[in-house]
């Protein structure tokens, strides 16, 4: 069917809508069959999308506001496609694995909104359309960091939302201007990117513009100096909140830098390297001592999702096909991995309802599945080759010692302290011998658990060991759009910086 | 047919730690362990017939798995390749490891998560076999790390262990141990990634024959700047001197362990890159003598903390330091296919002799202070011939394997004229003569001098020594084999051939190393033969004190590293994260909270204040429009 | 000779004392009496401009603005009616009810 | 100065500096008087030299509809305001901020004159309703008024009504109890609420 985009984006919607008539008790049932539906429907994307084609595919362009060119503007192409995947993935776990007592039935209906907003950013071509998903994406968030959360959850929920508002509104601004160029050169007014694409704007407004686009994306990420809501959010939301904001919102930012920052604005990106690239240093390096010194597990995970996005950041402006297709295999690791450790977390939380790490220790004994499946998540997050983190890793590492070898070494400390702070996690809550007395009777996974997590370690493991089928569409969606990057920039050092792979030059 | 013997090879010990895997969580089964060996045998005979084939037909046989990652111009295969080198080293992986598992199985018989330790054992195996199979510089990564995930998961075997402090236990616990060995190997592992990009940036590919043959077309200071990351990589893995606190601390984890990984296999990967990685070496001199130059120092260095060490398991692990340094010195120096001879005999004995030491830690139920120990010859017979010969190769005694291998590297460090390193290896061969047989005489000589009512010690089973006699035998014959190895390995790696020079003086140089192996032997005799007189004076002296404490050099990473790093993520965390970033973040909101409030404060309600504020409106427009008028 | 300007001083002078009056009363009916006098000031300055500039637009508005004072008396000084009924009082410092 | 002083002794002049002169202390006791009746007495003084401009500038039917309308009518009103509100007592004044209040008022005087003072008369404005010298100024502001004017004034006969309907209701309610029996009332009130309390 050729309006399948359509489809993934409003089905859940109107499920959601469809929601509010089902009576409590069986609202997890629902949720759990739609999710699935929507995931089914993904899966049929997956197996429909065209790999070696690298431009938009299941395109689909209604006209909106004509006259202002805001059109309902849909495509995917190699970068989006896994994401979306992701996302629908991630949301079925989350579901799955519930572990929400009261208003579960709310819980469902704000999920399955957050789940169209979320595909809907990935899937839009269309300006507008894909900041009215970002902006509605926040909304369910904050419902769920807000009603559901832990003490502080008022403050963090507001300043999640705030904080990400305010970004995204300067990026608007940048959209908007953009936009009016757009007019002034050619008469017309339109938002779709593809037309965007094709404008060649002089340097000057390139950097003003990649600028309101950075500062949008950048808290989004989060960058460095603006992550400090994450912390509080990852440490105030419901387990299911934490699971999906950093899956999946987290990506929205570096998927934003991929889709737009780069293709639109070559010569200002490339004058941006440098500062990006310092930026993400200090956000590996820094994020990832401050996770060794939290005491709080579920901290010690967000502050290293901060350092994991470095690494995405690092490869976006790698500026070569092996460093942006391996920040967006690394969005996709990092998806699985931190979600399924969120999930690992609301285990421990749900059955001690404490996360402090001196609370636990020597649980691998009491908790034997428990402690395995957190050692291979573990392993995973460290990037140990074999799992799906090394790959991404590895590739961004390579991508990025083409621009400056330094930097990478830098960068690269970050397998060293991220073994570290994870190490030191794994041993204070997992090894040595059983002290707390409410350790000594902790049950071990149970069906619902054990089925939510089990199929993530079978993907950590699988895209570990062959990661072809999930690579190769990103390279060729990767290597077109360095291509036409290439082509399109005006200064000289940007065009010696964009490394165009051979492999396109042949195919060409 | 070739084929699947490789894959059979390979995939032999994956399976078997799969199915061991399955028995995880249950209790101690012993057929666990039964077919775990099996099938390492299995794997041992596919590498034995693999090496006979490679021997007859002389040509490698190289095999593709399927894609791996390929993104942009990088194109990784799980490639592996069996030539000369990797099955050497397949081999003797391969029968080390059949010989421990049969060994665990009588050593760990009574521990109750016994079946999970055969999964992390033969996991081990795959990843080293994987490490010395793969035809490209990736798949070698993936192995180099596989290595160090099994290894941590078997250091920090007990993990249920508490933390002692560093007096009663100078490694804290297992599962600090572990920690501490994953992340120093890890530092490691940083400098390998780096010398890979350099090489896949400007060679285009990761594949060894890609690389090597691309090596005459670089310009040196790539070449030397690879050489040099892939050398820290080394050092990392095969505990040279800055990153080898990490091994004297692994002896935490169980004897089998020692035996098989931080004896004969996995500290062996460094000098396995090296000899591997020839041709890059050879081509950058220098380098390969700072590794030579490296080698030396970690033979002494190492061999002189061993002389004062009581704890029986550490000083073999500094005797595998010291051993390393050999290799690497050999390695250094060009003379590859010695290293590696050494490698594969320094591997038979060391294992020999570790195992002995698992026997003796049984019997003394796990009392590891040969201060402690004494007069077990008696009761421990066969145990005390196995180490005492595997002593006996170790120092390099006539007929034995050591003999050819030590001197070899001796006569190459004569051979290549620079004599320091001559000189330093040939005083640490006596001192690596002397600390064996202190320890053996300590343990099995003199006085008995543990309390008899606690322990009574007893031989270990009868199936357990014999899985140790091939590594006795090997060891004795090893030498013999010296020049039908030379020829079968260096049909690969370059040949290394004395010059007529030190031909000529061969029988003095093999004299005076031997005359200082035996000196070693003598004076440990007469000092400990009867039993143990401890002087207070020489133990307190400053030299004794800093050779027990290891040159204080863990104390100093402590001091250095491990508390500041902590320190200074502290303040980051609260100075930096919640002050300053999350402060500003507040601030800014409330800046703009206090701004609504002052204008609140306006609304008085009073008329007249507001015809006040309109009033003062009117003329400061009134102003304005005058100014502007006039200006304009 | 008397010109224009000379008128609109005058209007201008009359209208500050009206705005001083507006700004310093209290109370409210003097207040009332402020803006009459502002009011008027107006005026003179409307009947000024329209003498001099023979133009009758100016009367035109003087018409209006004293139709629209006069209604604004009305109205107003019943407010302050209901006001004075309510509180008692006519002084604006009591009336501060719309506090923020 | 001298034509300052010359002009003074032209009817003109005369009038014009006598009434200006007259005007402004008249206004300024309404404004600063601390007593009702005062203020209100010079306040309707003053409307009636503010007509008498009126007549100087020829604006005959002007100056006589200031007369009427406003210091008879609006100062009528005023005066029976006034009997509702006690303006015997003293208006016991809390001038705050005084200097503020001058400065401000002394600001734009001196603006205004500023401003107006400014050679304004440029040339460019030609009348729009052009007076006619033969005709009395009466007849000619009922010819202009009642054609080109006739909306805004009928829009200002009904706001005349609406606010005399305006005036009537919101001061007629209870209009037939005094003012001074209303306050005994709701003091009575209070009285009973505390008897009640009491009993």
């Amino acid at each position: 069917m050729d309006y399948i985009l359509s489809i993934l984006v409003f089905f859940p919607a109107i499920a959601a809508l469809l929601g509010f008539v089902i009576d409590k008790d069986s609202a997890r049932v629902y949720g759990v069959t739609v999710a699935a539906i929507e995931f089914f429907l993904s899966l049929w994307l997956w197996f429909s999308f065209d790999g070696t084609n690298a431009g938009m595919q299941f395109v689909e362009l209604i006209p909106v506001i004509p006259d202002f060119g805001v059109n309902y503007y849909l495509g995917v192409d190699g970068i989006s496609l896994f994401i979306i995947l992701m996302t629908t993935m991630m949301t079925l776990i989350g579901i799955m694995s519930l572990s929400v007592k009261e208003n579960v039935k709310n819980m469902i209906i704000t999920l399955l909104f957050l789940e169209m907003t979320m595909v809907g950013v990935f899937v839009s071509l269309d300006a507008i359309i894909f900041y009215l998903f970002w902006e509605l994406s926040l909304v369910p968030m904050l419902y769920i960091i807000g009603a559901w959360g832990g003490s502080l959850r008022v403050y963090a929920a507001v300043k999640f939302f705030l904080y990400t508002f305010a970004g995204s509104l300067i990026m608007l601004v940048g959209m908007l201007f953009m936009a009016y160029t757009y007019q002034s050169l050619t008469g017309v007014w339109s938002f779709a990117l593809t037309d965007w694409y094709a404008l060649v704007l002089p340097v000057n407004y390139q950097m003003w513009l990649f600028a309101a686009f950075f500062i949008g994306f950048a808290i989004k990420v989060p960058m460095f100096p603006f992550h400090t809501w994450l912390p509080y959010a990852h440490g105030q939301a419901p387990t299911i909140g934490s699971v999906i904001l950093a899956a999946v919102l987290l990506k929205m930012g570096t998927y934003g830098f991929v889709r737009f920052s780069l293709p639109l604005f070559p010569d200002a990106a490339v004058i941006w390297i440098t500062p990006i690239a310092v930026l993400s240093i200090i956000m590996i390096i820094y994020t990832a001592m401050v996770a060794y010194a939290q005491k709080d597990m579920k901290q010690v995970i967000a502050y290293s999702s901060v350092s994991h996005m470095g690494i995405v950041m690092l490869g976006i402006f790698a500026m070569n096909a092996e460093g942006i297709g391996g920040s967006v295999f690394q969005m996709l690791s990092h998806g699985i991995v931190s979600g399924a450790l969120f999930m690992l977390v609301g285990v421990i939380y749900d059955r001690r309802h404490t996360k402090m790490m001196d609370e636990f220790g020597g649980i691998a004994a009491v908790m034997p599945k428990y402690a395995v499946i957190f050692g291979i998540m573990l392993m995973a997050s460290v990037g140990l080759p074999l799992t799906i983190g090394f790959v991404g890793e590895f590739l961004v590492l390579v991508g990025f010692y083409q621009v400056s070898p330094i930097m990478t070494i830098l960068a690269g400390t970050s397998i060293i302290i991220g073994s570290v702070y994870m190490l030191s996690l794994f041993k204070k809550s997992f090894f040595g011998p059983v002290t707390k007395e409410e350790n000594k009777n902790l049950k071990d996974l149970d069906a619902k658990e054990t089925w939510s997590l089990v199929p993530l370690v079978a993907i950590v493991v699988w895209l570990g060991i062959y990661p072809k089928p999930i690579l190769d569409p990103i390279d060729n969606s990767v290597k077109a759009m360095l291509n036409f990057m290439d082509e399109k920039a005006i200064t000289q050092e940007a065009k010696d910086m964009i490394h165009v792979a051979k492999s396109t030059k042949e195919a060409k | 047919m070739m084929e699947n013997l490789v894959y059979i090879a390979l995939f032999a010990p994956l399976v078997s730690s799969l199915f061991a895997a399955m028995f995880g969580m249950s209790q101690r089964k012993t057929f666990v362990g039964v077919i775990a060996s099996l099938l390492l045998f299995t794997s041992f005979v596919a590498s034995a017939t693999l090496a006979v084939e490679v021997f007859t037909t002389g040509e490698a046989i190289a095999v593709t798995m399927m894609q791996w990652i390929g993104m942009g111009d990088l194109y990784i295969p799980f490639g592996f390749v069996v030539d000369q080198v990797s099955v050497t080293m397949m081999t003797m992986v391969s029968l080390i490891s059949t010989i421990v598992h049969v060994y665990s199985i009588g050593y760990m018989d009574h521990d109750k998560s016994f079946n999970r330790f055969f999964s992390y054992l033969s996991a081990f195996v795959f990843s080293m076999m994987v490490l010395v199979m793969s035809d490209n510089f990736a798949g070698l990564f993936i192995g180099w790390e596989g290595v160090g995930v099994c290894s941590w998961l078997l250091i920090g075997f007990w993990y249920h262990k508490p933390d002692q402090s560093r007096e009663d236990n100078p490694s804290i616990s297992p599962s600090w141990a572990a920690n501490e060995a994953f992340i120093m190997n890890r530092i490691a592992d940083l400098g390998m990634l780096v010398g890979l990009f350099i090489l896949y940036w400007n060679v285009g590919s990761l594949q060894y024959d890609a690389v090597f043959a691309a090596i005459p077309n670089l310009d040196q200071w790539i070449l030397n700047g690879a050489a040099i990351a892939l050398f820290i990589g080394a050092m990392g893995k095969s505990a040279q001197f800055p990153l080898h606190t990490w091994l004297t601390d692994a002896m935490e984890g169980p004897t089998p362990v020692s035996a098989l990984i931080h004896a004969a296999t996995m500290v062996t990967a460094g000098v396995f890159l090296v000899i591997r990685a020839n041709p890059l070496f050879a081509v950058t001199p220098e380098v390969s003598y700072f590794i030579a130059a490296i080698g030396t120092f970690v033979a002494f260095f190492a061999a002189s903390m061993a002389l004062v060490n009581r704890d029986l398991k550490r000083i073999i692990a500094f005797s595998t330091l010291s051993q390393l340094g050999y290799m690497f010195a050999a390695a250094g120096l060009g003379a590859y296919w010695i290293a590696l001879f050494h490698l594969v005999a320094h591997a038979f004995f060391k294992a020999l002799l570790f195992l002995g030491a698992g026997n003796v830690m049984h019997a003394m139920h796990d009392e590891l202070d040969i201060f402690k120990m004494g007069g077990l010859k008696k009761v421990m017979r066969p145990t005390y011939i196995y180490m005492g010969l595997a002593s006996l190769t170790l120092a390099g005694i006539f007929p034995l394997a050591g003999f050819f291998s030590k001197d070899a590297i001796i006569e190459t460090a004569f051979n290549e004229g620079t004599y320091i390193l001559w000189i330093m290896l040939v005083v640490t061969a006596g001192m690596t003569a002397f600390y064996s047989f202190r320890q053996v005489f300590l343990t099995f000589h003199g006085t008995e001098r543990y309390d008899h009512h606690e322990i009574h010690p007893h031989e270990m089973y009868k199936f357990v020594l014999i899985a140790m006699s091939p590594l006795a035998i090997l060891a004795v014959i090893a030498g013999f084999f010296k020049d039908g190895f030379e020829t079968f390995v260096t049909s690969l790696l370059p040949a290394y051939h004395m010059s007529e020079h030190t031909h000529h003086y061969v029988w003095l140089l093999t004299a005076i190393v031997t005359l200082f192996a035996v000196g070693g032997i003598l004076l440990a005799y007469f000092k400990y033969n009867k039993g143990l007189e401890r002087n207070e004076k020489l133990e307190n002296s400053f030299i004794y004190k800093l050779l027990a404490n290891q040159y204080y050099i863990p104390k100093l990473y402590e001091e250095l590293i491990s508390k500041p790093y902590a320190m200074i993520s502290e303040k980051f965390w609260h100075g930096v994260d919640m002050k300053i970033v999350d402060r500003t973040v507040d601030g800014v909101a409330h800046f703009l909270y206090k701004s609504g409030d002052v204008n609140r404060r306006m609304q008085t309600g009073n008329l007249s204040h507001y015809l006040n504020w309109m009033a003062v409106g009117a003329v400061v427009l009134m102003v304005a429009a005058a100014v502007t008028a006039m200006i304009g | 000779m008397i010109g224009l300007s000379h008128y609109l001083i005058v209007s201008a002078l009359l209208f500050s004392i009206g705005l001083i009056g507006v700004l310093r009363r209290r109370n409210l009916l003097m207040l009332f009496f402020a803006t009459e006098v502002m009011l008027n000031a107006v005026n003179i300055a409307f009947a000024a401009i329209s003498h001099f500039y023979n133009d009758l637009t100016g009367q035109m508005f003087a018409f209006f603005v004293i139709a629209i004072a006069a209604s604004e008396v009305a109205v107003g000084l019943g407010i302050l009616i209901v006001l004075y009924k309510k509180h008692g009082s006519l002084d604006l410092d009591d009336l501060a009810t719309m506090k923020g | 100065m001298e034509n300052f002083l010359a002009s003074l002794f032209t009817f003109q002049g005369f009038a014009f500096y006598l009434f200006s002169f007259l005007t402004i202390i008249l206004f300024w006791i309404t404004v600063m008087s601390n007593n009702v009746l005062y203020a209100m007495t010079s306040l309707a003084s003053g409307m009636v030299l503010i007509s008498g401009f009126f007549f100087i500038l020829g604006a005959d039917f002007l100056g006589v509809v200031q007369l009427i309308v406003y210091v008879g009518a609006v100062m009528a009103l005023y005066s029976f305001a006034m009997m509702f509100f006690d303006a015997t007592r003293e208006i016991k004044e809390k001038n705050t901020n005084g200097a503020v209040v001058f400065v401000l008022g002394g600001l734009s005087a001196l603006m205004l004159v500023l401003m107006f003072a400014a050679p304004i008369h440029s040339e460019s404005i030609q009348a729009l309703y052009p007076m006619h010298e033969g005709v009395g100024n009466a007849q000619d502001v009922g010819i202009v008024l009642f054609t080109k004017y006739l909306v805004p004034f009928e829009v200002a006969a009904l706001m005349l009504l609406v606010a005399m309907i305006a005036g009537i209701i919101l001061a007629g309610k209870k209009m037939d109890k005094s003012l001074t029996e209303m306050m005994d009332e709701d003091a009575g009130e209070d009285e009973i609420l505390t008897q009640k309390d009491e009993k």
